[in-house]
């Protein structure tokens, strides 16, 4: 490498922009297993175009996916852009706002043609007029460069255009000096049968990194040291890969067959695309007609036996209401997650939100209470997903698991955990006993009935949607007994608080302010905090992931603090719970704009407080 | 359903210990007799039999079978018995519906459960009303009926059960009568040895709220000369003295007098697997001058969903081995931190 | 009439028990119609059996119908019974308990065979044994008496055994020293075609009224002078019927067809039955193959210029969520009616319960807000109806309306209202205009969108459940957008506080306890709060009409208070609202039986918090 | 509908201002520009129609038709167009609905609208598979197919639209390809033409997760010889040489070559009328050896739902009156309080 400036960097943000077709998403899942190998700490986020591919070079279609890696422990896939790569003027269009002043643009000058600067609505060619002038623009002829690069090699002109993303990641390889040896590696892997992919592709990743080793045009070359993560081995993770693991896991671990009725949805489609290649693991997956048939099925599969588990996204998840009822009132253990998207109705199928919190506590009819249990980080979601079947088989009660698009596509690197250290299941069924089995007696402790499933013989018994009587089960329309059993179904959701871990405070146990939040917002509020803390103000954060039943000891914190702040992607449900429960103050932050929250504005926020 | 010797069980051994709640008279408690005497017959362990059923005055019938019972929501038990039957396919699955539940609010799941043709066996109990609300038209109640909710008549065409059955791909479908004890015993297990879903109706009268709806079929005076009983292989004869036939005429089924204008080998031979004959069997409720077809209308084998789906977790086992969790959890990409 | 003790009674509450097949609804009503003329304030609840009709003679078979008739305006159908009517011993097991020390029982005593001894569960005959000692017992042989009525009479067996409910009827008019005119009268218009059916039922109703007068075994007679109501028009109306004709009327109102699709459930069926008569009204009713159909049907007929409407309970409302969000993110007007039953799940079909308030706020995915009216008396439901509908049309929304059951089939005097008296509806569609139509524009002050129907031209426009970008209305995936319709949709619900009057204080405006209630809890609570006034207690009572949002001006209204009570037959829900909204510690009375609040029991915990 | 003269209408005024969002190549186009170019020819005023659509690819299609229109939720657009049409029966309703919208989770609604014969038009673009969310296996989609959510193969057995139309009481059921731009234009206007719901199949190619699905009616070198284009009242021929037959062996369909060993006359006739032809036609694609049968399978005249309950509030307002309020309001029994 030439006697290049080498400058230091924490934290670097890059964002890949792109036509769908041109393999953006591809080129960050590479750039970032590179990072990780290289030990740099990683947050990462696709941002997908609005679900049917839109035309070719149209703002709509545009693909984009961001990551930041650095050596430190982070959180989030970051906010601004140290670095945008901009495939064509539509992806330019669509995120140049986000690139910090100052910031490096690497533009495809080859796609700046007319017809896209048309469909991009750009009136004159911004490489060429001064509207870039705040940044460092490169803007590089990549198509031309591959089309050199692959001369003598006969592939379809197609093909080597279909390599231009290996030219941007060769360049950034070489920016941030990452070996490309894995990358070569994974080529040869992927297209063993095609070899003149491995080929082209290599040539165009190797063209990228020498075309900033040759040309004078990048100034600097940056270091971003590996993180001082945890010793482990590692892998990254995406959360609703995590959340597909997390219930395998559970069912092994509880030795129930894992059942997992559902209908597709965006986001929450790939559960059930993972679940369904596992049969070897004896899992039966069951793409129902509707959401309402494959919550239906989950529950008939509970009733004979098996760990039962739903997917879906919000008006999914809204059809499945009467059925999750049936499953309160019969007391079946069953799943629900919901990985929440922007609603109301349709809404954003695409984008995140955390809307769905009180559809989960009350989107049934009569008082039909539900733990309500939701994952803070991709990772996250699998020890949160595994925590829900535990509950779920041992109180025999439907849980909802509550992640959402953000959390669902999001990948950070993950210590993979070994078996060892996953907290066991126990999942017993009722014995034969001398007197008839009574299929609403409760253990005392937790309230839970005795679980007893067709083929165990002089166990038979009938359930269902009417008033079962206590004890006994059978229906019953007793005023007493409806009372009792309304009052029991409660107490022992509200029972669960001994399953609960004391609440961690990060930061000083009493101060000025408490950030309170729960989900996917977990990383933009410790980030948030940790900043302010090293300003020296007196701000703590506390996440929670049961938000029914809320910790018992929750009460107690919060009332240490002067303040509690609580941001959400809706506005304001937790909020409400919290109001209602303790009888505080509390403030909330809610941008409902289908996308994560950004540091600066949970800060601004806390600063506005403080 | 494998079936083990059992200890020879007896109608008894059905028999739960909840008093039955129909109206006195209803046709629900032939059907739920009727059941009761054949299960035992079935050479299945008591315990391995589940009664799932929806909501209506036919669905509460799980309650009084002292097997394991399902009584869930209303349309919903298609759905829920395919879980059951997916999750153990070991087990004698039966669902019990009404013409509400199975073809008004639960058209959906019954549809898709007859094309996925798991091993479980549809009763459904046609009242062509709808008796626990108290008399509102359904699905199968007659064009223009007056009902509590129809004091002008109803401006709905009504479905036809086995044509329902037939157009969305079901393996299996018959049709019998509440207040005929052996035909229903016999259709029963008919239902029961069929290996895939099927569909059997049950005209059942519901004497509040329809009653006589199936007079045509049940009155001794009338219903030789409106029942034609299929048998496989058998010209299509009926009427008190056997005398009547069905003859083809293009695809228009006739009826005509054997020994006069015609004799029995013009008469249309019924053939149980021959799916183009069962949906004009199916039409002859649309026609008046045409008898009512009981007994299994059309049948044939197909590849059961759950029989599938464990063959493909055996097959699955044996290419990929067990599963083995934790490589699934570490996956292909890793790397150290020390 | 022999010259009898006669005693003035305040209030009366009789309760009519037995067979289904009994008549004893009927009894009911005709007694209820008498009382009526006679100028009694009056209120009443049938109590039926669990859906099916149960073997005559059982427990499960006994239907009931109870009324409270007073000389002073009343609430409620009364709580502990003055007199029980007993057609059999199951009648008699279901009942007696409700009967007060010293009540007056009236047993047929032909019915009490062994057989319905044993069906019904009673060891040994209790008109035989001491087990009634408590009470003044009329054993009278109801059977045999009808039969003598009417030996030279041609009418079948069955059908004398059928007027039994008509001398039982004869005996209390006797008793109350009512007319039986008004009963002659109405049996024959009902039996024009069956003379004999008249005579019949007469000669029982009289031979009652005789047996009363002759026989020496009532000691008294009792008077119950007419109550001090408001001169005017009455007619006596149940909560679903009310129900039924405020949407006639707001259809009438608004000049919009109504339209109403539903499928039938439990109570709310009626409603259906209703507007189905009504085809001389224009009415048109859609029963539909279920619920998510019959919203959806009347969200069609909205989008086409309908007054649209859809009613059902607790089970079907979960299953209209995601078509109820659609109408929410289209801005449809839509009126959505749940006649309340005892959940979760089927729970308890024909039994009462307020426990979908949370239901209607929040049953939906995303940020989907909608306005909640509830009425408070079956009268009310008239005109909160009306009003919904009003809100629906002005503001371009669903609006829920929650009944329940006892509200539903309950019923009291209604004094008529002149059509000029009731609000009018102004319901104003798009016009043509230079420039393009945009369905999203706002008036500024509702915020409501403009209505342009299908038919009109010029003013094609399509809208759909992808969220929709303000003024344009095209689908639209810009953060900001998203955010700014998430708080319109808020802001034009918590705009209607403008509908709402002032809050009324019945009561002292400042006290010691404010018990705050909402829907069917009305008279039971207002009757509570008037025994503790007139005991000299610092007690008021504020009901709600409306849920959400609430009044602005309630907040001040309870902070007046030392302390909040409200009481729900549920497990607590308004209070919820009313802690979270402003912090104060209100308490809850909530008592899940399926059944009304009892005075006695609201007055309990009152004094347990004084 | 009542059809007045209009301001002659133009392809023109039906494309709205909305970018159109399919994957280039789409099938969806071709069904949208026909759509485009046949609605002015109906005569109907512009804002007289009315295109409600489900979700899905092909759902997204009201947005770009420059008329009212309702982009709903997935699978209800049958219902919701119910109620725009009885709301209005003077308006021309189109649902455009695709395989998952109208047969997986929309089926009920489908095959209620369907028996209720309302006068709408049912467009089902038909590719086999779900395509909005990317690629699972629709009801249609073959037994065994491959698909992200079936990497093992799909064990459902597929629906067969017309079949599941006619079984549930379809009075219109036709066929049509999205590539073939004539067939599909004479094809929407039959369905508009039919006075009573109207099915319509659209075959319907998605190049990104199911392409080529269709090609044996789409391919030029193959698709005469699996084309078999219904006439009604001619007889079924087929074939590049139009010298392949249809005969009739009972019930049991086969090909034959005409001329060779057999002519004309012995051929199949299409009756469009009859309804157990129809059943046989239908069954035609799940058999090899059979052409796939194009256009109008089906057509019979049955009373319309909307119209019906026209008639019925009519003859109500004769016989008893305008309804007038406050009657109904005062009731029958009231007293005087003074
Ligand atoms: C979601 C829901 N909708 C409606 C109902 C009310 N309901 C209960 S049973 C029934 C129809 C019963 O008719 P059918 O299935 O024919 O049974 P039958 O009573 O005639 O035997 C209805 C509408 C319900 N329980 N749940
Ligand atoms: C209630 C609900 N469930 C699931 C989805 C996700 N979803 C949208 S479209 C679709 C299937 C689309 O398939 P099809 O109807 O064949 O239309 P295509 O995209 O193939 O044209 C699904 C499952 C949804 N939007 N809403
Ligand atoms: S209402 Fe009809 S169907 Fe129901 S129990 Fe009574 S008779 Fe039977
Ligand atoms: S995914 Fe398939 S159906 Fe959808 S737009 Fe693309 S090509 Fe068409
Ligand atoms: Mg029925
Ligand atoms: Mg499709």
């Amino acid at each position: 490498m030439s006697d290049q400036k080498v400058e230091t960097l924490e934290s670097v943000v890059i964002r890949f922009a792109g036509d769908s077709g041109d393999g953006m998403q591809l080129m960050g899942d590479r750039f970032t297993n590179t990072a990780a190998l290289v030990g740099n700490d990683l947050g990462t986020f696709p941002d997908f175009p609005a679900e049917i591919r839109a035309p070719a070079g149209s703002l709509a279609g545009v693909s984009a996916f961001q990551l930041q890696f650095s050596s430190r422990d982070i959180f989030t896939p970051g906010d601004n852009l140290d670095v945008l790569v901009a495939m064509n003027p539509a992806a330019l269009k669509m995120h140049i706002k986000d690139l910090k002043a100052g910031g490096i643009l690497i533009a495809n000058k080859s796609n700046f043609t007319a017809k896209n600067l048309k469909l991009a609505v750009w009136e004159s060619n911004p490489l060429e007029d001064d509207s870039l002038n705040d940044y460092q623009v490169h803007d590089i002829e990549i198509s031309r460069l591959v089309v050199n690069a692959m001369e003598d090699m006969d592939v379809t002109s197609k093909t080597v255009e279909r390599t231009k993303n290996f030219f941007g990641l060769g360049l950034l390889y070489w920016m941030y000096g990452r070996p490309m040896e894995p990358t070569v590696e994974w080529l040869e892997k992927k297209f063993k049968k095609r070899p003149e992919l491995i080929e082209a592709n290599t040539r165009a990743l190797k063209a990228g990194y020498n075309f900033g080793d040759i040309t004078e045009s990048f100034a600097v070359q940056y270091e971003v040291g590996p993180a001082p993560l945890e010793p482990g081995t590692y892998r990254n993770i995406t959360g609703n890969y995590a959340t597909g693991l997390g219930l395998v896991a559970a069912a092994q671990n509880s030795k129930r067959p894992l059942y997992y009725g559902g209908y597709p949805i965006t986001p929450a489609s790939d559960i059930l695309h993972q679940l369904s290649h596992y049969r070897n693991f004896g899992v039966k997956t069951f793409q129902a007609e509707d959401e309402i048939a494959g919550v239906g099925s989950a529950v008939g599969a509970a009733f004979a036996g098996s760990l039962a588990v739903t997917a879906s996204s919000g008006p999914g998840i809204c059809l499945k209401g009467e059925v999750i009822g049936l499953a309160v009132i019969t007391e079946l253990p069953l799943v629900v997650i919901n990985v929440q998207r922007a609603g109301p109705s349709t809404g954003m199928p695409t984008k995140t939100e955390q809307a769905d919190l009180f559809l989960a506590m009350y989107g049934r009819n009569g008082e039909s209470p539900a733990p309500v249990l939701a994952p803070s980080t991709p990772g996250d979601c699998f020890f949160t997903t595994h925590e829900a079947c535990r509950i779920a088989l041992k109180y025999m009660t439907p849980v909802f698991v509550l992640t959402d698009a953000f959390l669902a596509n999001g990948s950070e690197p993950w210590m993979i955990p070994s078996l060892d250290d996953i907290p066991p299941i126990d999942s017993s069924f009722a014995e034969m006993r001398d007197g008839q089995y009574m299929p609403y007696e409760r253990d005392e402790e937790t309230l839970a009935r005795e679980w007893a499933i067709p083929g165990m013989a002089g166990l038979e018994h009938r359930i269902g949607g009417l008033e079962r009587e206590h004890i006994s089960g059978n229906v019953s329309y007793d005023p007493d007994n409806h009372d009792l059993m309304v009052r029991l179904r409660a107490e022992k959701v509200a029972g669960m608080t001994r399953e609960i871990p004391p609440t961690e405070v990060y930061g000083d146990a009493t101060g000025d302010l408490l950030v309170l939040g729960w989900g996917s917002t977990f990383g933009a509020i410790r980030t948030s905090v940790e900043a302010l803390r090293s300003e020296g103000k007196s701000v703590s954060h506390t996440h929670l992931k049961w938000l029914n039943p809320l910790p018992a000891d929750l009460g107690e914190h919060l009332l240490k603090f002067q303040k509690v702040l609580i941001p959400e992607v809706n506005s304001g449900q937790l909020i409400k719970l919290i109001r209602s429960e303790f009888l505080i103050d509390a403030e909330g932050l809610n941008l409902v704009r289908g996308k994560p929250f950004r540091k600066s504005q949970i800060i601004a926020k806390m600063k506005e407080i403080l | 359903m494998t079936e083990t010797d059992v200890p020879t069980l007896t109608r008894k051994d059905f028999v739960s210990d909840q008093d039955v709640r129909w109206c006195p008279g209803c046709g629900d408690y032939s059907i739920l007799a009727q059941t009761q005497k054949t299960m035992p017959e079935l050479g299945v362990p008591k315990e391995k039999f589940v009664f799932v059923a929806g909501i209506g005055c036919s669905s509460r019938f799980p309650y009084y079978m002292d097997t394991f019972g399902f009584h869930t929501i209303h349309g919903r038990a298609p759905a829920i018995a395919s879980g059951v039957k997916l999750a153990n396919p070991d087990l004698s699955v039966w669902v019990i519906t009404g013409d509400g539940d199975a073809l008004s609010i639960g058209g959906n799941h019954l549809i898709h459960l007859l094309r996925r043709n798991l091993d479980i066996n549809i009763v459904l109990f046609n009242n062509e009303i709808y008796g626990l609300t108290k008399g509102q038209y359904s699905p199968t109640s007659e064009f223009g009926k007056k009902t509590k909710s129809s004091p002008f008549g109803s401006l709905d065409r009504p479905f036809n059960p086995p044509s329902v059955a037939l157009g969305t791909q079901s393996t299996f479908v018959a049709r019998t009568v509440d207040s005929n004890t052996a035909h229903l015993q016999a259709s029963l297990k008919r239902a029961y040895e069929h290996k895939g879903t099927s569909f059997l109706e049950v005209y059942q009268n519901c004497l509040i709220y329809n009653d006589g709806a199936f007079s045509h079929v049940t009155d001794k005076a009338v219903k030789d000369d409106n029942i034609l009983d299929l048998q496989h292989g058998q010209p299509m004869v009926f009427g008190g003295e056997g005398d009547k036939g069905i003859r083809l005429d293009g695809f228009t089924a006739e009826v005509v007098t054997v020994g006069k204008d015609v004799s029995m080998d013009d008469l249309l031979v019924h053939d149980e697997h021959d799916k183009n004959l069962a949906a004009i069997l199916a039409n002859f409720t649309e026609d008046e001058s045409l008898p009512t077809p009981l007994g299994v209308i059309f049948s044939e084998e197909q590849p059961n969903y759950e029989a599938l789906m464990t063959k493909q977790i055996e097959s699955a086992k044996e290419k990929l081995g067990e599963g083995d969790l934790q490589q699934l959890i570490i996956g292909t990409d890793t790397w150290e931190v020390a």
